[in-house]
């Protein structure tokens, strides 16, 4: 780590009240004071719209079109430029749009960006914080909307990051700026404007690998990350009215993972279910749930389930959208079906 | 680069007015749906691109194919998709071109010869590359054309695909409509050439540069590119410069788009000019461009009504179509 | 599926011994032959050298360069054209001459060969067979040894072939080529020249979805698929020496899984290792493990366990690649744990 | 394109050959202690290659930045990789440059510059658009070298780094070493233009053809391209023409390389050309070069003899260099 500031604790509770783009703009914005290293290329991220979603807004016009750097439509050319500024002494924070457009520089991130360090020796590293957004339930159809989490968790190398609050945003999103492993930093943006929270000022840092107990409970466990953490909550409420308490484990990092949070919850209320947006069939889901059995066999009070995205592409229409993505119905349904 | 002046026939220019009279007026519907918030979702206007694709309609054969992009409802409706369809797919109902499941940015109607939407920038350059070396060995006399933007010109797949296409000498014609933006950054910020038509030098193949807003140069164009592939004298590289009058997508505010630029451009409309140019000519009389004007609104109307009224997927069609059988999911 | 003969039971013994290279290459002799839509095309396929490894021998110059492809170094333009031509006529097989570099095409395959059935709701499909080849073991390093089947399972559209014996994988090869949805179809190189057996003449076709049951036991169930069911087979006459009779089932096919056959093996013998090359971190032992839980819950004698390579990428010296690869006395070791 | 023609000093000369020399002796040296059975795997002779990077080893700082691919020997050597800890990451032994993890498809040497070995075609592009982006924010004069092969120049990288390193005016040199062969094809046969330097045209890129084999003309064209590089004028693409005398990968029978083409290039062998010239011109004695090379041949013999006795990592070691700290793998 280069840059080091006085860090805020993010349990403190701040008093504004902030949307997660904010909380995102204004980490980049500190990142971007703090170290002459730290710079971001990506697509149409200059002002004055400051990316398609504005998470950029002002951060050209204050720090200038070379550390706030627009790029051609080129995916590989910005991925490979940030590997070889970060191997030689930048920080860079790519943008990739939107996450389905990773497909299109997976080379580089996978066999160079999570490699590098390791087949260096040692030598040289890869501290990039590759930044995209994504999510279904918008409309935006089978090109624009996947969650593709699991084959980067299925990556050595990468830290894959997927916060749900503004203030998990903003301290998850500057220790990835400033850790010196390549992170890939998931948005979802549903959450860019639909949620909003307290979000301390100034750096703070919120550590990779350490889950949220974002409910205490004893009945259930429900791990979730990203916007599912919210659907959650919203079912925990929905079944404390019947007398089933759930906990609700936000995981923030998949790699690294807290694990010990998550089967110390487990084996508290031997019971779990996961849930995730992307699709069931190798989810990042399959791994906890073979992890929690490896560890927890013969203490469970029932399977563990998982609660996810059907087996398909994502469909255009709303109807067989809302079809396609886990819901909170679903999530429920699974809860008691457990009892 | 090829020079391109010759004259075309007035049939030629009714047919490309008549084409791009439709895009004009289908988009205009569009966006006053939206507007009136009987419709979301998100929409690319092509308007200001009609007589490219216009001008491709009048020297393509039905059977020939199309590639498009998000921005590709010109492009749709000028190889003909049927617009109760296509409205319909836009809408996301069940009686969709794709049933409601690709929507806007992925619209395939195989009938209409529209094989490819794509709504990754540049992807669907190799495929129409695939395409049309499909038709060659299949010696089926058909021809690709690949719309895609400026923008794309500058990423990887271009690249391949121009090489490959020229290597093999496919019947393809690759269409930059070069509109002069990409998503909100000006074309020449992200090149580092001044014409994307200069790029089919790499790859020793034919290359036009033309005013895409003019149907005559455009039409010569199209012919050239579209007869050489037929002819087995393999691809070309079109530029095709234009603007896009509505920005990126519904909703843009265009501030990053000079008043100036924007307004000379929405006052040389093309479809306009076109049709001032063939009443002056005496192509047209005023009755007949508005009796063609007066079939395209009804047919316009009634795709939206039956669009409006068509019924939207049941939730059980979400797993259909994955796989050729019925293989659990 | 647009062309058929007469197919043969590939259960039948043939007294003929091939290399897994032999077969792969007669199984494309034969689609070549059977039906005109079929064409391969990729990197340095001609004669004289018929591939890097050679598996393409003789066909080029029997069938020509317009059926027997050659091309560019250009995956994304392989992949792209294989679609284009599949979508309107052609069923393609695009070679990727190694698996590391499918990510270099990842775009073309994921976001367009697995989804265009579903985005034109069943009007266009993609009938392609992506072969490649991949396998760690063979000092060739952290690029060119990957086993990648984990994200592609996670692809909804595309089916995911790994053979293990020479009759195996080329009534495998077979099917996939006229089957009507993409396929990738991978080949671990060790198991080209390594591994003979008796291969039927002729054309024939076994079922996608269909896993093999390479030895019956009733002790403990061993699942894997490739390289690894050699592995397996192996232990599993080590095992026999001290009285645990272990099954081996050979999954053959990801997707389509043979779930049936596998929750049966497992619900026999109450004891299941799982054995794959790819890293353990999200590989596809992971669903599998998380499956037979859910659906197990409550009938094991053990923890479900995975045997699989470490969660680094793949080191070029020997024994470091030793250390990271799943080995014989591991999966040995961990069938002696449940006990 | 620039043409390339004026003299160079004997001084420059020298160097150029003290370092191809030492290139083809370890070379020599490699293959024999494979042939001998005393080492295994791939091995990418680049014999016929030395005069290229030997040019730009003539040009460079010691801090500048080379990146290379696996036929990367000669540009390890010639950047000044130590013969003793590269030779022992070649036979993966714990005292390489990369603790035998990388092996030779992936060295990296920081201390000496060697910033990138890349196995996969093409991808070494874009990250060598990076360091020289690095090198300009850093405003360090640094210049980074891209070295790759004819096959590179057909897959999307290229053109996406040369398009961004031409639009951001960046430090860089593209080095496609044309040795005519991508593995068992002809380049002509994969490649729509007939030469590769022609594609600088569609970036606007200072671009040369040059012989690679030709120390003269080669080391004025690295010049050119690296003062160019260090003096803010943006990107170079040089195409130099080479050939390979062993095929793809030791075992190549070669036997899709015409007999003929393959002796005439080694009846050429631009290593002993340059040390005959150097004779002939006086610049050297036959005394002088003798000793040059028996100091080569210590220093090779010492490397082959450390790497061959160095221990092999442990096995504990495969789980370390994941990640920077010791997180739970
Ligand atoms: C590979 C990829 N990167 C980024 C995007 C996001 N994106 C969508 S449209 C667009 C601009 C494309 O511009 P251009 O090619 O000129 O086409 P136009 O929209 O002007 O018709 C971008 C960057 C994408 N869809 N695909
Ligand atoms: C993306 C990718 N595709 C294919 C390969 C397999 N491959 C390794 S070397 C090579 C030929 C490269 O030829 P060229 O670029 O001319 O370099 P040379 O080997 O002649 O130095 C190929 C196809 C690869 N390593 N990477
Ligand atoms: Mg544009
Ligand atoms: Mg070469």
């Amino acid at each position: 780590m280069t840059a080091q500031s006085e860090v805020i604790d993010p349990e403190v509770k701040s008093e504004r009240i902030l949307t997660q783009i904010q909380a995102i703009n204004e980490a980049l914005d500190i990142a971007l004071g703090l170290d002459e290293t730290v710079f971001e290329l990506g697509e149409d991220i200059q002002d004055p719209g400051g990316g398609g979603f504005g998470v950029h807004k002002g951060l050209s016009t204050k720090y200038g079109l070379d550390r706030v750097r627009p790029t051609p439509i080129t995916e590989q050319a910005i991925m490979g430029a940030a590997i070889g500024a970060a191997i030689t002494g930048m920080r860079p924070i790519p943008e990739i749009m939107l996450m389905n457009f990773m497909a299109v520089c997976q080379d580089q991130l996978i066999n160079h960006a999570a490699k590098l360090r390791y087949m260096s020796g040692g030598q040289t590293h890869v501290p990039v914080t590759v930044r995209t957004t994504t999510g279904a339930g918008g409309g935006f159809g089978a090109q624009h909307s996947d969650m593709l989490e699991g084959p980067l968790v299925h990556t050595p190398g990468l830290k894959v990051v997927i916060p749900s609050t503004p203030a998990d945003a903003k301290g998850l999103l500057l220790t990835s700026i400033f850790d010196d492993d390549p992170v890939v930093f998931i948005e979802m943006h549903h959450l860019y404007f639909s949620i909003s929270g307290h979000v301390p000022e100034g750096d703070y840092r919120i550590p990779l690998g350490k889950a949220r107990l974002a409910r205490e409970g004893s009945d259930v466990t429900l791990i979730s990350w990203g916007r599912q953490v919210h659907d959650c909550m919203a079912v925990a409420d929905t079944l404390a009215a019947d007398g089933i308490n759930a906990e609700v484990l936000d995981l923030r990092s998949l790699v690294p993972l807290d694990t010990e949070a998550m089967l110390a919850s487990v084996a508290k209320t031997r019971r779990v279910v996961i849930v995730h947006e992307a699709v069931r069939r190798n989810g990042f889901g399959a791994e906890l749930a073979a992890t929690i059995n490896e560890e927890l066999f013969g203490q469970l009070a029932a399977p563990v389930r998982r609660v996810a995205a059907a087996n398909t592409p994502v469909p255009y229409s709303a109807p067989l959208e809302a079809a396609y993505m886990p819901s909170k119905a679903d999530i429920e349904a699974t809860v008691r079906g457990l009892f | 680069m090829t020079a391109v002046q010759s004259r075309v026939s007035p049939d030629v220019l009714v047919k490309i007015f008549t084409t791009a009279a439709k895009i004009k007026m289908y988009d205009e519907t569009y966006r006053a749906t939206m507007r009136a918030g009987k419709i979301g979702g998100m929409y690319y206007s092509a308007r200001g691109q009609e007589i490219i694709p216009s001008s491709f309609s009048a020297v393509l054969e039905p059977s020939d194919y199309v590639l498009t992009i998000y921005r590709g409802i010109h492009d749709q409706i000028a190889k003909g998709v049927p617009l109760n369809t296509l409205t319909a797919e836009f809408f996301g109902r069940a009686t969709g071109s794709c049933k409601g499941k690709g929507g806007p940015m992925h619209v395939t109607d195989v009938a209409s010869g529209l094989i490819l939407t794509t709504g990754v920038v540049g992807s669907g350059l190799p495929i129409g590359v695939g395409v049309a070396l499909s038709a060659k060995m299949r010696k089926s006399g058909q021809v690709a054309i690949v719309n895609f933007g400026d923008g794309a010109s500058n990423i990887g797949a271009f690249h391949e695909a121009l090489n490959m296409a020229a290597l093999w000498e496919l019947p393809v014609v690759f269409v930059c409509q070069n509109n002069q933006y990409a998503e909100y950054t000006k074309y020449s910020l992200g090149m580092s050439v001044d014409q994307i038509s200069k790029r089919g030098a790499a790859y020793t193949m034919r290359s036009i540069h033309v005013d895409g807003n003019d149907p005559e140069a455009m039409y010569e164009a199209a012919k050239t590119a579209v007869d050489a592939a037929r002819a087995g004298e393999g691809p070309t590289l079109i530029e095709a410069m234009t603007y896009r009058f509505y920005g990126h997508v519904m909703g843009d505010m265009m501030k990053y788009m000079p008043d100036d630029e924007l307004e000379a451009a929405r006052a040389a409309d093309p479809v306009l000019k076109l049709r001032a140019d063939l009443i002056a000519a005496g192509t047209l009389t005023d009755e007949q461009v508005t009796q063609i004007e007066a079939g395209l609104r009804t047919e316009i109307d009634e795709a939206f009504e039956y669009a409006m009224s068509s019924p939207l997927p049941d939730a059980s069609d979400a797993t259909t179509d994955v796989y050729a059988e019925g293989i659990a999911l």
